[in-house]
């Protein structure tokens, strides 16, 4: 018996894994390697890296069993701000521009989701609101474009930079830190860290912080990418993020299960999912359909009942 | 009377859980129309007995037969159908229904006439049950969450007894209520005696036990004792057979000599919260302050207040030096320690491993800058987990997997890492089995010669006698009696101040 | 342990396959480079033989007929010529638009048609495309940004555009009401952000000032019919003077209708009248409402797509509409419609999805290998001379 | 009893309050707008009771958008087919299929509702689509008017009314509604008491199925035309409602009509939107002063309790200084 649940624990931990290999050679036998061409992979990392760093940041919020449904819109500001800024001062003052505008969203977020006590699903829920209609507001209705120069910043190396910056970065601040280890504390049990005298809320505001700075920096590399900002910057970015970090296998209820590797792993397979079937040149429903079904797939096989009384 | 076939019969009844024999051999019979005593100290088996007979939970081995017929229910609901059914000391109602619907939770297809649930008639139904304890008062059709504890206790109480039992089983709920509510209660025993049913009566009260029951059963340890006709009841009797639980070897602390020393390292000053009435004592350094009482006697909150986990209402807390303690990170900044009695939800983090359990509290000492490195932590388990010995595979297996002794040294082990001076123990040996008892003992001990202060809150009254160099009893929630350590001192004797 | 081999695994599969993926990345270039060699070479001799291609388009299968049609005449030319043109699903976002190009690019596309939702997205887009070797063209869209226009232009690989005076178009349909004397419309239009839709708006904003029009009201991204049901009715409630409603443009299908529907319903078919750029579907039951009076656009939305892509296969077999290659720019004129009979003629001819807009002979006169001496000018000619009615 | 009564009549007057407020500071907002606001609130009210099942069990649920499209396609399709019946029937079964789908996976994956209904609306969206291009033109579909006007205002009303009737039935006239706000209110205990737990979610989802049928046949009639939703198109309108049931349960605790609640606070939230648009406002700020909203209202009712706590404390407190 105890074997058994050990054998299963370990299918737990290693299916992400498995489930990224299957994916990524399945589509690279089906797409004759196409898959892996230098262009593809920029694609795949032009794409991927929203969800990416997005998942990245998320994670810390599931660790606590928190959630942000505004990260998307708050994406769409920063890059709108970003965007004015970058117009009216400089292009460079896009990138604090847009990383504080993301941050104040957080900090906001964070004390109404610690003092209210408020569901935290449902007080983003409310944040989402206001910002979808304040990126209207700060866009004026219309679409903004930033100077040329500013797609000159966003080069391949800084991507790549970002990429392994925020990969190690995070896995040293999920795995190797006080904040890390206090995230997933607090997700396994508030009231024990409550009664070990740590203040549970200080570390939550810290995470939305955190989340809300990546999405500043998301809206940042938005603008760089494309040159502008328009009101349905990042709108899917929210979905792409849980699914990524849900696919990973990190539990929504936190607690020392969650695994940083969960994240990349999640981001990973989400993107490279849905290049190959771009490449298979599947119709946007039939990828839709297919992501679907192995979602509920995965989380089926590999969702963490053991700590949980109820599920709801 | 007693020729009567036995209404329910119990016979050779054990419970364990994990090493803790809860119940061994317990056999007792209940005759129609009476009212069943079941005395004993706190842990001594009473509530998980009746709680079997209730099949709240099964027991290991044991008969049970309910008119000589043998009964063995799978689950409450089979146990209600019976005609057994249990009122229990914790809250057992649904706060966002109204009364009539907690009344009939599960039943609602009694008033389904035609498809619609006829609620006008649920709530008739209803307030009829109320008037039939005389808890008229309640409006059948208010909200539950509108009414206070004691209604809510009686709502219970209606939807028990709307069930027409034969046999009630009353788990020390009358604590709960006010003296009108017990009235109404013992009104409904009294009544069901007359119509031959027969009652269970779980108290900590001898006053009430000898006013209501015709018999009382007493248990310690999970053993059966003896039981007493009303006619020889005598508190001095009841009191001897509750306690003296012989004590298998002398774990405890032979010295006698209490704290000399004259320090004070902590402080309370007439503090009241909601069970707590103006309470105020002083704790010096190198000593084990002990408190004893019944589980609800508000020596548990008293713990929370400690720890600055619950605001009281009046007074303060002090540390040595006069800080108040507010929350629990000023408690800590002072070196309080706390585990609580309930350890699995609040102390420790079942789901995480050993490691992270000892570390939680200490990691600013670990931590080097924001890092933490594997290999610190490691010498800092090594360091802490060793004089505990704690039974496990290594440091990364789960805590839900260890046995609650285990448990009780990781969080003891816990805050010897963190180098608390002041202890706050709630139930230290909660569920523990002897061998684990005497190392933490031994452990309480070295604290107190390395001039640490202990303040133990136990419900086991021997061990406060045997380990405490003052023992403080409270009753309800006001201080009723405070002792120094020494030789005369017995449980009988703080047992007159606990009830 | 396990894990740590497992990401070993991992990082190693994708070290595998990605010096793999180097390799055969280069090989469409090459391809592609040398292709055109033996296109141009194919030109010298008559012997017509197409160089095999796949374009992707970035429209979706909605219901649209206009898009079936698109499709029909997409299979007539994927005849004429050896290629695929595909539907590439693209959200026209700027994100999107990048997004699509890249992956398409990774599918190995000879070509694209693009729409960009903003100017500012076209130098990435020429940059990839120049990498890449893929030949694009605009469509339905100008470039407005003089700087980024020059930058596109010089790239070899844009074939060049296919638009239609936006601004015109809305001050025309402004300009109508004027005339016929209303004074408060509402507006219903996509989301802002849309080009197309903001161009038209600055144009009927011009009519507006010069014919004292007012707009009372404003509604835009809906993305279901009843959106615009919805809309229409909280115009008629809160504007008993409401004269008409002027549709910008819509992405989802059948707000037209919808809208039309919604005025009947309040009883206010009389005094409320519909005012559309673009065809709606429905257009002949429009009309015959009474609703609908005046209408406003391309002889078919995508008549422009379509010369695009002609553009682009001209170019991929090696023979672009230039002779040197430059890009090339063509217009294309609007016309309205503001009687029943129009709109019931119109309908019956492009209402059918098979609907073409040249038939087989037509199309050989859009290829330069059959038809050497095409030009900008004489595309700009046949585009004009073009009429369904 | 008596402040109980006022409080009642508060909220049944909520809208009356913000209509006549809107009525005076914006022109061309008057009596003419009342049944837009009505029929507005239609669509939104029956996914609110849709969701109104699920919720109150604890439990969170996205896919009532995307089972109601399902729902309308299937019935718009089988309406061109075989006219009114079919309609009616296909409504329901798409309805249902969802309904059906939500219920099992939720009992045989045993993961958190909230998962599942991301990963049911991801499958209902694309089937949605699929099945308008396989049977249909596309992924709209329309329906002559003769068979729109079925469920349109003002029928679409007595749809509603219908719905809030059963729904009315369902929570305070059966076992089943019941036992569901027990789960919610105490899943263990229910489960001790040997209720089967499960079995009532299962219902209850199945019974939000209905509410996607309602949903479908207005949304469908409404404008005659529906086009199928892809790429989490169909959550956005799922958030509305949903605001609109948080408040409700908040407002039941003060009149005990979940229904009636629901519909009144879609109500207030389309006066406030026609409101804005008389006043030439666009859907911008309407967006920011629905979320302060939703913001200050759960604040408030997450917080009674606390607030209590503190005012009891402070009482104590008062007393012991008088008596000092």
């Amino acid at each position: 018996m105890s074997f058994l649940k050990k054998s299963n624990i370990n299918f737990r931990t290693i299916f992400p894994f498995l489930g990224l290999i299957i994916i990524v050679t399945l589509f690279a036998i089906l797409t004759k390697g196409k898959l892996f061409s230098l262009v593809s992979l920029r694609s795949i990392m032009n794409d991927g890296i929203y969800v990416l760093l997005g998942t990245i940041g998320f994670t810390f919020l599931f660790a606590m069993g928190c959630m942000d449904f505004s990260i998307g819109y708050n994406m769409g500001v920063s890059c709108a701000v970003a965007c004015v800024v970058a117009n009216t001062f400089h292009i460079y003052a896009a990138i604090p521009a847009a990383i504080l505008t993301g941050l104040c969203i957080g900090i906001v977020n964070g004390i109404v989701v610690t003092k209210t006590r408020i569901m935290p699903m449902i007080a983003t829920m409310g944040m989402m609101f206001i910002l979808q209609g304040g990126v209207l507001i700060i866009l004026n209705g219309s679409v903004l474009q930033a100077p040329l120069s500013m797609t000159g910043m966003y080069t391949n190396p800084l991507k790549i930079f970002l990429i392994i910056i925020f990969i190690i970065g995070g896995y040293v601040l999920f795995e190797m830190t006080v904040f890390g280890r206090v995230a997933k504390a607090i997700g396994a049990c508030p009231e024990a860290v409550r009664q070990t005298g740590i203040n549970a809320d200080k570390y939550k505001v810290i995470a939305y912080v955190i989340m809300g700075a990546i999405a500043g920096l998301l809206g940042f590399i938005s603008l760089a990418r494309t040159g502008s900002a328009t009101n349905s910057t990042g709108v899917t970015l929210m979905f792409n993020v849980m699914n990524a970090a849900l696919l990973g296998g990190v539990p929504m209820t936190g607690g020392p299960t969650t695994k940083f590797r969960g994240a990349v792993l999640g981001a990973l397979t989400i993107s490279f999912l849905s290049s190959g079937m771009t490449i298979l040149r599947m119709s946007a429903q039939n990828q839709q359909l297919v992501k679907g079904i192995i979602f509920l797939a995965a989380i089926g096989i590999c969702f963490d009942r053991k700590n949980m009384k109820v599920i709801k | 009377m007693d020729k009567m076939e036995p209404l329910l019969k119990v016979a050779h009844m054990c419970k364990s859980f994990g090493i803790t024999k809860a119940l061994q051999d317990v056999s007792f019979s209940l005759r129609r129309g009476q009212i069943l005593g079941l005395i004993g100290e706190n842990g001594s088996g009473k509530s998980t007995a009746t709680s079997i007979i209730a099949s709240l939970q099964q027991a290991d081995s044991g008969k049970m037969f309910l008119e000589g017929e043998p009964y063995e229910p799978k689950n409450s609901v089979e146990a209600i159908s019976n005609g057994v059914c249990m009122i229990l000391q914790e809250k057992g109602t649904f706060d966002l229904l109204t009364v009539a619907k907690n009344v009939f939770v599960g039943k609602e297809e009694m008033f389904v006439k035609h498809g619609f649930l006829d609620n006008r008639e649920m709530v008739k139904e209803a307030q009829k049950a109320l008037d039939v304890i005389h808890a008229g008062h309640i409006r059948a059709e208010a909200r539950l969450s509108s009414l206070n504890f004691e209604d809510r206790k009686l709502v219970e109480v209606a939807r028990a007894i709307y069930s027409n039992p034969r046999i009630l089983v009353v788990d020390e709920t009358t604590t709960a209520l006010s003296r009108n509510g017990r009235d109404i209660l013992y009104g409904i025993m009294r009544k069901m005696k007359k119509e031959g049913k027969s009652v269970i009566f779980i108290s900590h009260d001898l006053d009430e036990i000898m006013e209501v029951c015709d018999t009382v059963t007493i248990l310690r340890d999970g053993i059966y004792i003896d039981t007493l006709e009303k006619s020889d009841f005598h508190p001095p009797t009841l009191r001897k057979l509750m306690v003296g639980r012989e004590v298998a070897d002398n774990y405890y602390r032979a010295d006698m000599e209490s704290c000399k020393n004259k320090e004070v390292v902590f402080r309370m000053k007439n503090i009241f919260c909601k069970d707590v009435k103006d309470v105020s004592f002083e704790l010096h350094k190198g000593e084990i302050l002990g408190f004893g009482g019944l589980g609800d006697c508000g020596m548990h909150i008293l713990g929370n207040v400690a720890f600055g986990l619950t605001e009281p209402d009046l007074g303060q807390v002090e540390a040595g030096d006069g800080t108040v303690i507010r929350n629990p990170t000023v408690a800590m900044k002072k070196k309080i320690a706390y585990i609580s009695k309930n350890r699995d939800q609040e102390t420790l983090m079942v789901s995480c491993s050993i490691k992270d359990n000892i570390c939680l509290a200490s990691y600013d000492k670990i931590a080097k800058g924001p890092f933490i490195f594997r290999k610190d932590e490691n010498a800092f388990i090594d360091a802490h987990s060793k004089d505990l010995e704690i039974k496990m595979q290594d440091t990364n297996q789960y805590i839900m997997e260890l046995s609650g002794g285990n448990k009780q040294k990781v969080a003891l082990a816990k805050w010897l890492g963190f180098g608390a001076d002041i202890f706050i123990l709630d139930c230290p040996t909660r569920g523990i089995d002897i061998g684990v008892k005497a190392n933490i003992y031994q452990l309480m001990m070295e604290l107190r010669k390395q001039g640490k202060s202990i303040i133990m809150i136990s419900e086991e009254l021997s061990e406060v006698i045997g380990m405490s160099d003052r023992v403080i009893i409270l009753k309800e929630g006001k201080i009723s009696g405070a002792f120094k350590r020494e030789e005369e001192l017995t449980e009988l004797m703080l047992i007159e101040y606990m009830v | 342990m396990k894990k740590r081999f497992l990401a070993l695994l991992v990082s190693f599969v994708l070290v595998v396959t990605l010096s793999a993926g180097c390799g055969s990345e280069t090989t469409p270039a090459n391809t592609s480079s040398g292709g055109t060699q033996d296109g141009s070479g194919s030109t010298s001799d008559d012997t017509v033989h197409f160089k095999e291609y796949t374009i992707a388009v970035p429209f979706p299968e909605t219901g649209l007929t206009s898009f079936e049609i698109m499709r029909s005449n997409c299979d007539l030319l994927e005849n004429a010529t050896n290629g695929k043109i595909i539907n590439a699903p693209s959200d026209l976002t700027p994100d999107g638009v990048l997004s699509f190009v890249e992956s398409q690019i990774a599918a190995g596309v000879e070509g694209l048609i693009i729409c960009p939702p903003s100017d500012s997205v076209l130098p990435t887009v020429t940059q990839l495309c120049e990498e890449a070797g893929v030949y694009w063209g605009i469509a339905l869209r100008s470039i407005s940004d003089p700087e980024i226009k020059s930058l596109v232009e010089a790239s070899p690989y844009y074939v060049g555009n296919c638009y239609e005076d936006e601004e015109q178009a809305g001050y025309e349909c402004g300009k109508w009401m004027g005339e016929q004397g209303y004074k408060k419309i509402a507006v219903i239009s996509q989301a802002k952000g849309d080009t197309t839709c903001d161009t038209r708006e600055v144009g009927l904003a011009r009519a507006c000032t010069e014919f004292g029009i007012t707009i009372v009201g404003e509604s835009r991204g809906h993305v279901q019919a009843s959106d615009a049901t919805a809309a229409t009715e909280s115009f008629l409630a809160a504007n008993p003077d409401l004269d008409a409603i002027f549709y910008v443009g819509s992405a989802a299908s059948g707000t037209h209708e919808a809208t039309v529907k919604a005025i009947q319903d309040a009883g206010r078919g009389d005094d409320v009248k519909m005012v559309t750029i673009d065809f709606p579907d429905q257009m002949e039951a429009n009309f015959e409402s009474g609703i609908q009076v005046y209408a406003y656009a391309l002889s078919c939305l995508t008549f422009d797509p379509y010369i695009s892509l002609i553009k682009v296969i001209n170019s991929i077999q090696g023979t672009p509409i230039n002779e040197d290659g430059s890009p090339s720019s063509n217009t294309m004129s609007m016309f309205a419609i503001d009687n029943v009979k129009t709109a019931r003629e119109y309908q019956t001819i492009t209402g059918n999805p098979a609907y073409k807009f040249f038939d087989e002979e037509g199309v050989k006169q859009l290829l330069k290998l059959f038809n050497p001496d095409l030009d900008e000018v004489t595309l700009q000619k046949m585009i004009d001379e073009y009429k369904p009615i | 009893m008596k402040k109980k009564l006022t409080t009642v009549v508060g909220v049944c007057i909520l809208p009356f309050l913000v209509f006549t407020i809107f009525y005076f500071i914006a022109d061309g907002f008057g009596v003419h707008t009342i049944p837009i606001i009505i029929s507005q609130s239609m669509i939104p009210t029956a996914l609110g009771l849709a969701m109104a099942c699920i919720m109150p069990a604890g439990l969170m649920d996205f896919s009532p958008g995307a089972r109601m499209i399902l729902g309308a396609i299937v019935g718009g399709l089988m309406g061109n087919a075989i006219g009114i019946v079919g309609l009616i029937l296909g409504a329901f079964l798409g309805a249902m299929i969802g309904g059906v789908a939500i219920a099992l996976l939720y009992r045989y994956l045993r993961i958190p509702s909230m998962v599942v209904s991301l990963g049911v609306v991801l499958v209902m969206e694309a089937l949605s689509d699929r099945i308008g291009i396989l049977f249909g033109r596309g992924s709209t579909v329309q329906i002559p008017a003769n068979l729109a006007s079925f469920a349109n205002y003002p029928k679409n009303v007595l749809f509603v009314l219908t719905a809030c009737l059963i729904f009315y039935y369902v929570t305070y006239k059966t076992k089943l509604g019941c036992l569901i706000q027990a789960t919610g209110n105490d899943e263990f205990m229910l489960k001790s008491m040997g209720v089967n737990v499960d079995n009532v979610k299962f219902k209850a989802f199945m019974l939000s199925g209905i509410f996607c049928f309602f949903g479908a046949m207005m949304q469908i009639c409404y404008s005659g035309t529906v086009q199928a939703l892809t790429n989490m198109g169909t959550m956005t309108m799922v958030f509305k409602p949903m605001m609109g049931v948080l408040i409700a349960m908040q407002l039941v605790k003060v009149f005990d009509n979940m229904p009636l609640m629901i519909f009144i606070g879609q109500i207030v939230i389309q006066t406030v939107f026609n409101g804005f648009i008389a006043m030439g406002w666009t859907d911008n700020i309407q967006n920011i002063v629905l979320g302060v909203f939703l913001l200050v209202v759960m604040g408030v009712s997450e917080n009674t309790g606390r607030m209590a706590e503190v005012r009891r404390r402070r009482m104590v407190r008062k007393e012991t200084k008088v008596q000092v």
